[in-house]
């Protein structure tokens, strides 16, 4: 059927149409979600959740980067890949369950560690970033893209039974003003990295699936919104949730603007390309750790 | 004004495990000019309240919270909800009843 | 291999060794959930997410209620269900997903209408039950199962932007105390159905994925957390968690003890079988809405 | 004691489509003896809020959010982020600057 309403096909109204139904949605909102395109950053355990509903939220382009194989002790978290996915690359197994779930979009495996040679290239085809990686260099990597390339961040983590998210580098879109509001950046917040020895990680410290799970889901809702055009009120720009799942408490708290000496974002930012991150951070930019002495 | 001042001091996002892993301290601060003695401090700040935690709750490790007079890189302070450089930092001048909330920011995914 | 740490044979240890990491899980723990049995009602969207974080866990049994099959206007949100799915039985359809994430564990897909002449006999087979199911009947009906078997009710619910959770009729396990703390049910909160015509539906007013995704998740975490004997301080008993998607906000909200003059869990409660519960609410125990005549 | 009684109402779960679609009010009430001069109310409780609502924020079928002189069944009322069976129900007195939340409760899925 060619049949449709404003430039949505009838296939679109019916099969997005409890979502269509949503005020905040509506028609719309669907096409903008349509038009819309998302790279998500590490199939994992924030990944996953993410993915699937940006999937099934039929957003037109999905991103997957990853550089990593499907393991068995990724499985209780990152269910887009199940047992017979061990050892292939997590950006194909995780587009293959996306595909089977939406076949209207188009989605793309990027199987790489992303980094400065790469990064801007790949990022710069999309419309939102989601940070959904495991650790700090690809933390500050990821900001530096957002920063660059102009293109929002929202960034997620995980870790035993707490989550945290919000939205860096958030702009405003206002060609009246003459100085649209802009949001802070990741280094805003962190101009130094946090010494290694104090970061923890989910291969050595744990991590409870539905922690990651309940805040990757939290990322596709702000990356749903943000396409649609919910104001900053709506989305976590300059705001953090701070989940705690052990005792189910959620703080939604208020964070500074931005910085006007961040090295990254301010007017007078040093940042004109993208470094060294795992030189910045002293750590590796993955999350491998081998020494369950825990146990 | 009363003479001691109470707060509630919140760990989390692994700052904790520093602290004998407890995310809910509820604390009375003696008069500041009692415990500093030495000090120039009038009033109870964050800075004065750094070194409170570091002589009175930090069970291990200072360096996995403290750099120089301030907290590391990578930990979050929350005054009462709200980022502590809307605040001031560490001249914030506490109040009776605070909540001071200490988060390590996560990585992880 | 049959190498064991405690009861856990070594390729549990290793498979699940993210989670077991988690101090509140822990060795312990995870044999608590390789001996736990959930019973989810309703293979939608709060059941999809979930039934994965429960597969993932290594949760020992698990049950999956669904009368329906699966329709192209479920998939943005029941992530479960592929586009090869449709027509299908959502309840084997989800089953089968869940088999491919973890093999290890039994599934038993329940491919009917639950009421009240098979409920009890079908949950009496549960250590939990989730209620992801999407009408009011059903709802009534879990509780009063909940409350006739003993057998604790961890209730989602979501719709448009919206999403509530809490854990109906816990009861505390301790042996020395002559009368151990019991939770409140869902009729002590809600003793009368709601007038029909003042009750939403995802078919009528729509849902956005992500808001069951996030409730979902959440309910497996308290499932969870239920299940390895976190007490009632760190669970949502006589707390009910309020979120609403478009602002991100999240309330945990204080409840009301039970009601000594309930119905159904008091001392004086006159409930001592099922009875008929789409007559007690005057609705259907289905969420169908053919009508989109807001689109 | 000011003569007027501020509070935050909110509406919630599908209830505030009732209200013209919105969620929060920030709402001043004068006098109880004023506004109800043949009531014995001599202090503004729940009881005589729904009065108030009804007569100044209810747009729509009011069926749909009372029964006879309290919310119909399905609505949760919390005062201050608590079951409002805690203090009493109707009977509660309203103290400056509470927050009442009337809460549809959701059965999608
Ligand atoms: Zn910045
Ligand atoms: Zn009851």
């Amino acid at each position: 059927g060619t049949e449709t309403k404003g430039t949505l096909p009838k296939w679109a109204i019916e099969r997005y149409s409890r979502q269509i139904l949503v005020p905040e949605i509506g028609v719309k909102g669907q096409e903008k979600l349509m038009r819309g395109r998302v790279l998500i950053v590490g199939a994992g355990g924030l990944g996953c959740p993410a993915g699937v509903y940006l999937a099934g939220a039929g957003v037109g382009e999905l991103g997957l980067v990853d550089y990593d194989a499907v393991d068995i002790t990724n499985i209780h978290r990152q269910f887009l890949h199940g047992e017979k996915m061990q050892n292939i690359s997590k950006a194909d197994s995780a587009a293959r369950s996306l595909r089977s779930i939406n076949s209207r979009i188009k989605i793309t495996a990027h199987n790489i560690q992303l980094s400065a040679s790469n990064a801007l290239e790949i990022a710069s085809r999309y419309d939102v970033i989601l940070d959904c990686s495991d650790n700090v260099p690809t933390r500050y990597l990821l900001n530096d893209v957002s920063v660059l390339t102009k293109i929002p961040l929202i960034s997620g983590s995980a870790l035993k039974m707490e989550g945290q998210l919000t939205i860096y580098g958030y702009r405003e879109v206002d060609d009246k003003k003459k100085e649209p509001y802009t949001g802070p950046c990741y280094r805003c917040l962190f101009p130094s990295p946090p010494p290694p020895e104090a970061v923890g990680s989910c291969s050595a410290n744990g991590v409870s699936g539905p922690v990651p799970g309940t805040i990757g889901c939290l990322q596709a809702l702000e990356a749903i919104k943000l396409l649609v055009g919910r104001n900053r009120e709506s989305l976590l720009v300059q705001r953090m949730l701070i989940f705690d799942g052990d005792d189910m408490t959620f703080r939604t708290v208020k964070l500074r603007s931005r910085n006007d000496r961040c090295a990254a974002c301010s007017d007078n930012a040093t940042l004109t390309e993208l470094i060294d991150y795992e030189a910045l951070c002293s750590m590796p930019a993955n999350d491998k750790e081998l020494d369950l002495h825990i146990l | 004004m009363p003479e001691t001042l109470k707060l509630q001091i919140n760990f989390s996002g692994g700052a904790e495990l520093l602290f004998d892993k407890i995310k809910k301290h509820n604390i009375e601060l003696p008069s500041v000019r009692k415990y500093l003695p030495d000090s120039k401090a009038e009033k109870w700040t964050i800075r004065e309240l750094l070194v409170w935690i570091k002589g009175n709750l930090l069970k291990e490790r200072p360096e996995l919270f403290l750099q120089g007079d301030s907290v590391r890189p990578g930990i979050l302070v929350l005054i009462n909800d709200a980022d502590w450089e809307l605040f001031g930092e560490l001249e914030y001048e506490l109040q009776q009843n605070d909540n001071i909330m200490f988060i390590s920011t996560l990585h992880g995914g």
